[in-house]
């Protein structure tokens, strides 16, 4: 079985400026790329399809030179036809293979929603079972330069309800590699929805081939007077938020979920038993999104430890718009994470905000 | 390729075989016993007994609701059919999945979709699957006339043709999906007989004609192990009994009962058993010792069914993901 | 303008055994055909059409009789195409139609998620408010008789998700009716999910035309121990529950909201404040479903009143079993409730179920 | 239908017009002022000048991410696009839609998909509800290779020729899906093109000669108007530009130089200039007055979209449902 070489990593290295400076620092992208060059080397049941992986910039890099190194019989691009496409690689998985389908934007997955969550993910209930879907979708959100309403969309609240699937998503390339080895090595559909942003950021990551546990959340930072819980790209909003909110003596326990489905709830319910105050934040839409959940988890079995209502920071419930000024007047991050805060631990005490540290050093050139 | 007398009869007693089935499970249906709806294919035996006449074990079906054809055909358990019908724990989806979502992996069968069009673009991904793996096995996928409506279709077959995969699509055109008539719903004939023939070899057949249906599904599945890429069969068919559950309407509601009629006068079953029966190579006992031992593996089904234990509540959750 | 007469309903009659007696009493399966009858007739632009529509059972008897009196134009039958006929209505509506569509589970509803949710739900925002999308889809959930994981989903968590379309669910005949007609005349996309278990239910319905408020729920009952806030064919189940509840001296309010999108904060939040305990019910799934977002709600705004944790009664995370033993199993309703209120109520102190009242009393033969 | 000589000086204007707002967007794009993914249909304006020139302001389109073309070719103001591309308050959509999403009411353009295939049912239910209406409107259909890929079509297809919807389909056939062939993507032509004449009227035209688009449009539409039902015209064609934003990458990554440059020679506007310039329908003088008085339009329109004010962020989450 050419898994078992890739084993579960067990030392969670430290997270940003506190890493091993001897490590090999490479970018998110590239650490995907490489994930998926050493599944497509250890399983040749491995193949990997979507529309653009074979295309010159290679789906933000990820794809680079896999064509050339594993051949266009296992790694191919595909036409526009997302829902018969989907059922294909779940058909393939059903018979043997372990596809990645790659879509470059989750709104296109609302086509395939119907092969995604009525197949792939009840087959194994359906057959009692006895047939496996091993399948890993990958997608990213998007944001800025006027994607608009169709092209932006951070699906992971319709995602995360359906029972059946697994939902990953990264905010670290040591993470993002380790979840995608974890995620085409499980005998079960996964999605993993990456955001743009962190393509370009650089950090530690082995060369060897390992996994990282789905369903295990990690505390980036430790904090004992409030809990932020989150996700993916937020979680550098909410790491840079901490920061600041440190300089105001606001000590922020930050939580990276790194999967929503199987979830954590160990670890959120740990943090908020330790603070007894909860942000949680995602790029989503608030209503019926992927914080209301999280909030509701707490509500139910935290509800002991709590000593202030549940914040959500989220995108505001409407479509993303087009224009400049109204992206970001409609995308929250670091600084609402920041009055969040302050309205929990400080409610009515007016403070300045100061500058903001950024990860700008960490990011590539 | 015609059939040897031999062969004939053996897939007579399948048909055979497969419509009894149908028959008693319509008639025990109504003592609510088989709590799970049932879609049966009286009237269509002669296609999926044709077409997995000339499959192995090791090559697949994709199938959709109305599946007990396509599963029985297929070599799948009638013990376990009959008992996930009675939604018991030794169904072959241990009363999980029910009438619609029928598994026998031992044979290639792996599962059915209740999606209108579901099982389409997975079949065409299994043979994907065989073409990738070097493996010369063939995907077959029925699908009905509601299926044809859908636009997985379209694209599906684009993909078969596109990467020439060994997939025979098998059109069962039974005239309805519910209550509505399949030229209620479709402009025109189905326009992948269209199609240049180097891209996928089409033919049209008497659904209900075993003969018909085996030859063509001989040069589609040779075809599909050789290489020769994806073939599509219609079989004109005709629904015999109502969508779901048991009887025949013929109040006239929404078919004609002369159409109903019209068909029963070109049942597979009984034109098949009348030219065997002529023809000398069947007689009368013959055919009652067949029948015998249909029904007495049948009675058996059933009891086993009956006495077979519930799945067990405290295993609800089980089988939502499958673990290493 | 037609639909100027069609006014809204300011009287709220008594639910159930507390309403006029001389009031006509419809099941609510006819009081959804006069709906679609009284819209028919009403408005040219009105039409209906689904898979189905015109079959002699006339969708639950919903639709019996349409077709001869309004026309094989303006009620019809559709190919099994979901996707495209999603947006065929929608065009219809951007021009100057007002369709009905109706699918007989939500399970299919997946197929044309791309349509209903990347298009008709953002098309009045992409637009700038320049185009509207009049456009009525009506769907039911079922349950039972081994209906199993494709065609028994309840999936008003996945619905609710999206800005720009509304959700409604109504639990009667009454409802039924006035939510529908406002659902017509409304400008925006309308999704109504309907519970089969409902449609025998016989009910006062006015015979005149009316509308009720989207997005306004309903006290069903008043309580001052705690509250079920729940919808369609839960509040049924809650009502059972509580009047049990009552004989073990436990007084339940009970909120009906009618509507999901918009979202009646203001009666959950102020029910909340009077009991200080909250259920939230549900047929859905747990995870990411409506239950998340109505307890992430009040643990945000009404967290001051609570006291005790959110307690949610909804369907285990996995697929629908086909067994009808398994069903039962997975089915939560009426004992879960009880047995939820109980925990949050006289934590620890165990009771006797008395028997159960039901609501045979008012099914139609 | 052969073109008028003043019409075709006319259709010749709007596609240099077209053309020219093509170009300046392309020059002023790397200013980073327009801060919107634009999808270029330089090479591509034959079809939707030749297709509009038929149409009524009561006429609708139904376009896509490469909307400009369609927009300015059915009347759209070119005021309200180049402020939209600038995220503007008096853009066409207020700064909310951006480019791909289009729209003016007032001339039939009642918006745009960037879902690709998106647009296709969409303008099929709108030429149901002019039929339903009783109006003689006819609703065009503009899209892809890639939507070509699209279940959607099919399922559209099959339902316009089901109702004989007023619908015309102009399939932009322009070779590439990002940076994929259709003939990767596709096994073969169009299936459409197979359906039975009287159910679909279909052609194959050069997409890149305005003569040819304007006489199958012609014919299109005026069946589609007259009860004809629905019709397809694929319009061969090029997208000479990247997929998205400016210039043309002629390094050879995903497609051959030389065929990039085999298609500029065969270039819409340069091709009918010529032509007119050769049969003495225009001269230089007439043509440089032609150009003056286009740029002096698109001068004028980028000065007022530089100008106009941005959205206010307080207006955020208008429009998200429309009020009575
Ligand atoms: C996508 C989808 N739409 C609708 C249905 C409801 N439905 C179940 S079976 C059926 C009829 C399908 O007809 P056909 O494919 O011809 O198969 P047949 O029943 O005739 O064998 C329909 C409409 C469904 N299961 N899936
Ligand atoms: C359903 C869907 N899949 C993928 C995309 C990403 N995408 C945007 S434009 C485009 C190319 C479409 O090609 P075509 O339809 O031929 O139009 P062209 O760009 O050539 O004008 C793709 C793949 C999308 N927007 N929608
Ligand atoms: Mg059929
Ligand atoms: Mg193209």
């Amino acid at each position: 079985m050419p898994w078992s070489k890739v084993t579960p990593e067990t030392h969670e290295p430290d997270f940003l400026e506190r890493e091993d400076p001897a490590a090999r620092r490479i970018t998110h992208a590239e650490a995907i790329r490489e994930s998926f060059d050493q599944a497509l080397g250890i399983d040749t049941a491995v193949y990997l399809m979507g529309q653009g992986v074979n295309d010159p910039g290679g789906m933000f890099g990820t794809c680079r030179g896999l064509l050339e190194t594993h051949g266009k019989e296992r790694v191919f691009d595909t036409p526009l036809a997302e829902n018969g496409l989907m059922g294909i690689a779940v058909g393939s998985a059903i018979a043997g293979m372990r596809p990645i389908y790659l879509h470059n934007r989750p709104d296109f997955l609302l086509l395939a929603l119907d092969q995604l969550a009525n197949h792939a993910a009840k087959w194994s209930f359906m057959t009692a079972g006895a047939v496996k879907v091993p399948l890993v979708i990958w997608s990213c959100i998007g944001r800025g330069w006027g994607s608009a309403a169709q092209h932006s969309q951070a699906l992971q609240g319709t995602f995360m309800h359906f029972p059946g699937l697994k939902l990953i998503m990264p905010s670290t390339g040591y993470d993002a590699k380790g979840l995608m080895l974890a995620a085409i090595k499980d005998k079960n559909p996964v999605l993993i929805l990456e955001h743009r942003f962190n393509f370009k950021l650089i950090g530690p990551v082995p060369e060897k081939q390992y996994t990282i546990p789905i369903g295990k959340g990690v505390v980036r930072r430790s904090g004992k007077d409030l809990s932020i819980v989150t996700i993916s790209q937020m979680v550098h909003e909410a790491y840079a938020a901490a920061a600041c909110l440190a300089e105001e003596g606001i000590d922020a326990e930050l939580v990276d979920l790194r999967s929503l489905r199987p979830l954590d709830e160990e670890i959120i319910l740990e943090s908020v038993a330790r603070t007894g105050r909860l942000i949680v934040a995602d790029h989503g839409w608030k209503t019926g999104g992927i914080t209301a959940e999280i909030s509701a988890l707490v509500a139910e079995k935290g509800f002991a430890s709590l000593r202030a209502p549940i914040e959500r920071v989220t995108a505001p419930d409407m479509p993303t718009p087009a224009g400049y000024t109204l992206e970001n007047a409609f995308y929250a991050g670091k600084e609402e994470i920041i009055e969040a805060a302050r309205r929990l631990v400080r409610q009515g005490q007016a403070i300045e905000i100061p500058d903001l540290p950024t990860l700008e050093e960490t990011v590539a050139p | 390729m015609t059939l040897s007398s031999a062969r004939r009869i053996e897939l007579f007693r399948r048909m055979l075989r497969l419509r009894n089935v149908e028959l008693r499970i319509e008639s025990l249906y109504h003592e609510d016993r088989m709590k799970t709806p049932v879609h049966l294919c009286i009237g269509q035996e002669a296609i999926s007994v044709g077409v997995c006449a000339h499959l192995t074990n090791d090559d697949s079906v994709s199938s959709n609701h109305r599946s007990h054809g396509h599963y029985l055909a297929k070599g799948g358990g009638l013990n376990e059919l009959i008992a996930e019908l009675h939604c018991k724990e030794s169904g072959c989806t241990k009363g999980r999945g029910g009438s619609m979502h029928l598994v026998d992996t031992a044979v290639g069968h792996m599962g059915s979709s209740s999606i209108v069009g579901g099982g389409v673009p997975i079949g065409t991904g299994m043979a994907m699957a065989y073409k990738m793996r070097g493996l010369a096995r063939v995907s077959v996928v029925f699908f009905g006339d509601g299926a044809a409506d859908e636009g997985v279709l379209y694209e599906s077959v684009n993909f078969a043709m596109l990467k020439r995969l060994p997939v025979v699509y098998i059109y069962e055109n039974n005239g309805y999906s519910v209550c509505t008539t399949t030229r209620e719903r479709q402009a025109q004939e189905l326009i992948f007989h269209q199609v240049l023939p180097n891209k996928m070899w089409t033919q049209t057949v008497d659904g209900n004609s075993l003969d018909a249906v085996n030859a063509a599904a001989a040069t589609a599945i040779a075809l599909a192990r050789s290489g020769g890429g994806p073939s599509l069969i219609e079989c004109k068919t005709y629904r015999v009994r109502e969508h779901a559950g048991s009887g025949v309407d013929r109040t006239g509601k929404y078919r004609d009962p002369a159409e109903i009629e019209r068909w029963e006068t070109h049942d597979p079953v009984h034109g098949l058993r009348a030219d065997l029966l002529a023809r000398g190579l069947l007689d009368q006992k013959g055919l009652e010792a067949m029948e015998a031992a249909i029904e007495a593996e049948i009675d058996e089904a059933f009891r086993a069914a009956v006495k077979s234990p519930l799945p067990l509540d405290e295993d609800l959750t089980r089988y939502v993901y499958c673990e290493d």
